[in-house]
């Protein structure tokens, strides 16, 4: 067991995935020889040949639909695509094929592919570089849709979503892939694709977030703690479609009080979706209002991303509201 | 009494030009009985889309979509294949479903989505999928199968395997956004597949010289470095020899092949269509006299290979077939309603497995027969 | 005043704005010379020609983008999108530019395109006929989301969108093109973007909903008044985004019980954004949870339709539920 | 003492071939004052360029990107403009900004995303929007602006505005969506826009060879039915003159012109980017020797029109203009924290204005320096 980054985890799931199975491709923007503009697919193209990973040209839509077709012949492609906000050109391909295969055609056609992106805030990228579009995923019924937040996560989910029989977009918070570290197993680790991690058990009010935001709430947590003796619940979701309802309703019986914190735009994004499960499935267990924190309904500002992305000062700050409610 | 090609078009309506230079000589490379089944798989196609027709017109099924006119690119590029290789169609390949051996209640069982349809009567009329003939499960959305196309070539060069894919599209289509990526793939992987602009002058109601300014859609191979020719859509045996010869490239490694089919849609869009809106019928009618049927037919007499005898007890029998087998698909039923449910994922997540399950034990004690009539 | 259809409504809409101003133009594919395939675009190249009313290159992609140009330019494009489901080819150009233009150059660009697009199950068009992707839409700020559920509202809205100097994505709801039909005034209508409408008053439970399913919840809150005695509240929120969110709460205020209907996907559907705000902003008023009626987790299927869109029966028996929830 | 063009490239390595063949005569059309401030505007976007790297280095700014070898596009397209032209960029045209006259410290307040810059610190460095010379926004994302400038030439035709579009796209670019869809309208509507490929050889890190199987991008054109040639993009007169005559042709409602340009990319893709991981020191070397700046030098010292110590004069000036005018941009401080909620819609929602107000309330007690700072 080494300590290792979430980038780390990223990259030995890839490496261990493609030495058990020749039929696991990884290919996409600058990939191959460049190893990645973020460096997880390091070593690859050194290791496995540019027939096994390789750069592509700058078509999203031609590397998803390259990609399902692989799938259809038998493969098991692991596009990358560079920024998650530059999965908009492949969008067709990932809700009408992707996600769609399968069903239509009886079952005859089913398409594995995993599709990894980095998302979210965190690198001064603006616009167009920081986005978090796991909403639209969710919405897509077909796709499954994993973000992990630590590193053995990161190499135990991939690995899971490379195994998996379905299309998984598996997005990568890119905001930690350095800074956050952990030990990851230098072993095979798979870590099924579904179930949520309670990341801190607490009794009063339990935090619902995922990917970058999981050492936010974990600040806040601690914050809370300290400054107001509140004892807080971090749900790390983990797998945002198929969710875990279960671990969510309980953890809301428990508390009493629930906090969903996400980066993207507050409206339909995926808070709403938690909230409204729990104002249908434990309504009777709350205490005071289920507060989504998240980005606001604005685009994603470059120079006042401190502002946008939620930090523990906002969680910390919904956390004392809902205790405070009467 | 039958008529064969009632109210579409005369399958015997043929170009006066082809008629006047008959060629006595049998083409080299083709048997007489290999001429006679091209011909009868595309009379087995024009008479299919006759009997969807009908079956739509009369309510019987909700939709559908006719390939007549372009009878000759199905028929030629089907005999040019081997098993092996791969179909990623458009809307108007499925006659490439019955020469590869479909029978019609299989298809007809789609047209209805009834219990017996391979996809659950999931997806609209002509949105086949029939994995045993490598005829690959299509969507509505034009152009997004060509890039599939392209993968699976080059899983197939991957693994070394002797496989080719075709795929089609039409006109419209050359201006999807995965037109560009697949041919853009494909030129750079040297993918082992066969493109085919289908041109039958039209995308619903926009004609080609609108769709692009290019003197012609094959000129677009040129701006992916792939080899591209035109030719004559209507012509069976150009169309099957432009195959082979693309195949052979394909399988040589040499790269894929742009062919563009120039043909003519005969018959509307689709049953939603009206094409009198936007086209003329002195248009139509020119156009329906290079009908690739009756220009075959009139070859095969000329090599006396076929006479009139022949061919009426041939459409005849075609059209009883289509009755009898279509019929077949009528009565069976729907699928189980716990079907919806099925084939989104591998297995049913617990979360969707929550909704059926609350569905079905609820809901499914009320019969929904017209969508809209309150049931209680 | 004549009693029009829906269909009609947006028609008339399109010949009063492009009469009205000719920087007005109007495109999409066979909306010239075919008029449209649900003609919603009749008599428009007769009256105005060519160069404003045209059908374009099969490129929903295209479409968008040139529109976008001409909106730069000072025009006030409409293009249509032939079917919602058709948009995803163009989802880059909406999510990227179309929303983001005035933003990213600091209110340089506005960008007032108003994008048109038959939505909704109903003319049994299976997966690719009959999606409603308006969640998609609202979790993308700069877009404005209209729907109308009625001719005069499709009128009325139709028109203010265009004048306005936003970019509108108006949905129609295609199952209702033809079958409802209403009084349509035959002078200038302008319904403001923003308010919803509360299509009939009631005290016991509130429906929220808007487009092709109004009928819908309009009938059950008929049968729920005729066979349970209860008075139904249904509020046509119109104007998806940005909501109308005073009505909203206030309605939950008065009756406690609140219940959602929509056509898509049910996970993060625009019905979680509703009960997300109820939960968040009415939680005390609610006397029971808030219901989510709307389509299943799968594609939209084809033979079965008539299960998968929300019928009279399933919103009747969401509304016995809440009604007799302890 | 100031050095040129520190660390990344020597304007004065030229390509031998050029210089052994001086042509004393001046080129025709052109006075000698206009040679020179082409060569100027060459030199003034290489130092923009060198500041700006200086800056990002120094971690002044938090990004850059560079036209470095790209100057003889930018100048000989800006040159041939007139003022009711519009630009339609990538990241890679900022020095047109500069050749139509806004000052180095409005783009500097840009690339800082100060207070003052033009767009309210909200996008990335080199992100520019000059809407008083038509120099239109640009998202990050690869294409989507090929398309605006086509929708826009077309408003132009449709009120009689005498206006052409330019517009510009990498080798990379050439392979999206838009690309496609913009040559595709541009050719059936004849609208007046000239599309530039501008093919520096690398879509980051990925060759051109391996983004198109075809002889040479310009090709592409063919496929639309749109005019097409491949001109020496470091040759600035060779660009100017393209382009005139593609602006000629579309005034002339004749419709739009693709003009490619080879030319290289000496610097890095951005400053994100090392290039040694992909491509080596000797290919770059040979490449820069076909700088378009060193290149333009010689030519103007062979037509007399210059000589070292004007040059060493103009290169020490402008690098201390660059000094000079980007400082001013340091100090400004960032835009309001209100100005977040604005511009999202021409006015701001109810919806919006409560996120707001109730962020403003509360969170704005609290500074926040550094992000991941709990401020309490
Ligand atoms: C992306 C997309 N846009 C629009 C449509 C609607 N549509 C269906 S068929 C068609 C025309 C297709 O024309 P063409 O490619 O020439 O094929 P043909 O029908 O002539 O065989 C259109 C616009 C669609 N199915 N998909
Ligand atoms: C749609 C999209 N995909 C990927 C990227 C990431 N990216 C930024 S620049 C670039 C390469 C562009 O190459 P080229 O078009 O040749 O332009 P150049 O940078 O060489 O000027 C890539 C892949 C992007 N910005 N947009
Ligand atoms: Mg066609
Ligand atoms: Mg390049």
């Amino acid at each position: 067991m080494a300590t290792k980054t979430l980038l780390q985890g990223v990259n030995d799931a890839l490496l261990q995935e493609m030495t058990r199975d020749d039929r696991v491709l990884v290919f996409g923007e600058d990939v191959g020889l460049n190893e990645g503009v973020f460096r997880a697919t390091s070593e690859l193209q050194k290791r496995f040949g540019k027939q096994r990973a390789f750069s592509t040209p700058l078509t999203e839509t031609g590397i998803i639909g390259v990609a399902i077709g692989m799938a259809l012949y038998g493969l098991k492609p692991v596009p990358e695509i560079q920024f998650a906000d530059f999965m908009y050109p492949a969008f067709d391909q990932i809700v009408s094929e992707l996600a769609k295969f399968r069903y239509r055609s009886g079952g005859e056609y089913p398409c594995p592919v995993v599709v990894r992106m980095p998302y979210g805030g965190g690198i001064r990228g603006g616009l167009y570089h920081s986005q978090s579009p796991e909403a639209y995923f969710c919405h897509t019924p077909g796709l499954k849709v994993v973000i992990p937040s630590t590193p053995a996560d990161a190499k135990g989910l991939l690995a899971s979503a490379i195994r998996g029989d379905d299309p998984v977009i598996f997005m990568e918070p890119k905001k930690i892939y350095r800074s956050v570290k952990g030990e990851v197993p230098d072993d095979e680790v798979l870590i099924p694709i579904g179930p949520a991690r309670i990341a801190q058990t607490g009794t009063d009010v339990t935090l619902f977030s995922f990917g970058a935001m999981i050492p936010v709430c974990m600040e806040a947590a601690e914050k809370a703690h300290e400054k107001l003796g509140v004892s807080v619940e971090v749900v790390d979701l983990r797998t945002l479609y198929p969710l875990d309802e279960a671990t969510i309703i309980e953890s809301v019986q428990k508390t009493g009080r629930a906090i969903v914190v996400t980066e993207s735009p507050k409206t339909c994004g995926y808070g709403s979706e938690i909230a409204a499960l729990i104002a249908e499935r434990a309504l009777d267990s709350l205490e005071a209002p289920v507060v989504r924190v998240a980005g606001f309904d604005t685009p994603f500002p470059y120079t006042l991303e401190k502002l946008y992305v939620p930090d523990a000062l906002r969680v910390f700050l919904a956390i004392q509201d809902v205790v405070n409610y009467q | 009494m039958v008529t064969k090609t009632p109210k579409m078009t005369d399958p015997k309506m043929t170009d006066p030009k082809i008629t006047e230079k008959p060629n006595p000589a049998l083409p080299s490379g083709y048997s007489g009985q290999q001429l006679v089944d091209l011909y009868k798989g595309m009379a087995l196609i024009r008479a299919f889309d006759e009997r969807q027709l009908k079956l739509q017109r009369s309510g019987r099924i909700g939709f559908c979509v006719v390939s007549t006119g372009e009878e000759a690119v199905q028929v030629g590029v089907a005999a040019a294949l081997e098993k092996q290789d791969w179909i990623f169609p458009t809307y108007r390949q499925h006659g490439m479903i019955l020469q590869r051996g479909v029978s019609v209640t299989d298809m007809a069982n789609q047209l209805y989505g009834n219990a017996n349809d391979r996809c659950l009567g999931r997806q609209m009329p002509v949105h086949y999928s029939f994995k045993e003939i490598n005829y690959v499960s299509l969507s509505s959305v034009i152009g997004t199968h060509l890039s599939h196309a392209v993968g699976a070539a080059m899983a197939a060069q991957y693994k070394g395997d002797d496989a080719v894919m075709v795929t089609f599209i039409g006109d419209g289509g050359t201006s999807s956004n995965d037109f560009h990526a697949a041919l853009t793939f494909a030129g750079v992987q040297k993918a082992p597949v066969v493109f085919y602009i289908v041109n039958n002058h039209y995308a619903i109601s926009h004609p080609v010289e609108e769709q692009c300014a290019a003197e012609s859609l094959h000129l677009k191979g040129v701006g992916y470095g792939i080899p591209s020719i035109k030719i004559d859509g209507n012509d069976l045996l150009a169309v099957h020899q432009a195959t082979q010869e693309a195949l052979n490239r394909a399988r040589a490694g040499e790269g894929p092949t742009l062919i563009e089919c120039d043909t003519y849609r005969m018959g509307p869009h689709s049953s939603s269509d009206d094409p009198t809106r936007y086209r003329d019928a002195a248009e139509q009618e020119a156009a329906n006299k290079a009908c690739p049927i009756g220009r075959f037919e009139k070859q095969l007499e000329s090599w006396g290979l076929w006479d009139d005898t022949q061919d009426k007890a041939l459409w005849t029998e075609l059209e009883q077939t289509m009755v009898d087998d279509t019929n077949l698909s009528e009565n069976v039923g729907e699928p189980t309603w716990e079907s919806l449910f099925d084939d989104v994922y591998a297995e049913v997540p617990p979360a969707l497995a929550r909704q059926r399950d609350e569905f079905m034990a609820r809901e499914s004690q009320f019969p929904r027969e017209n969508e809209g009539e309150f049931p209680l």
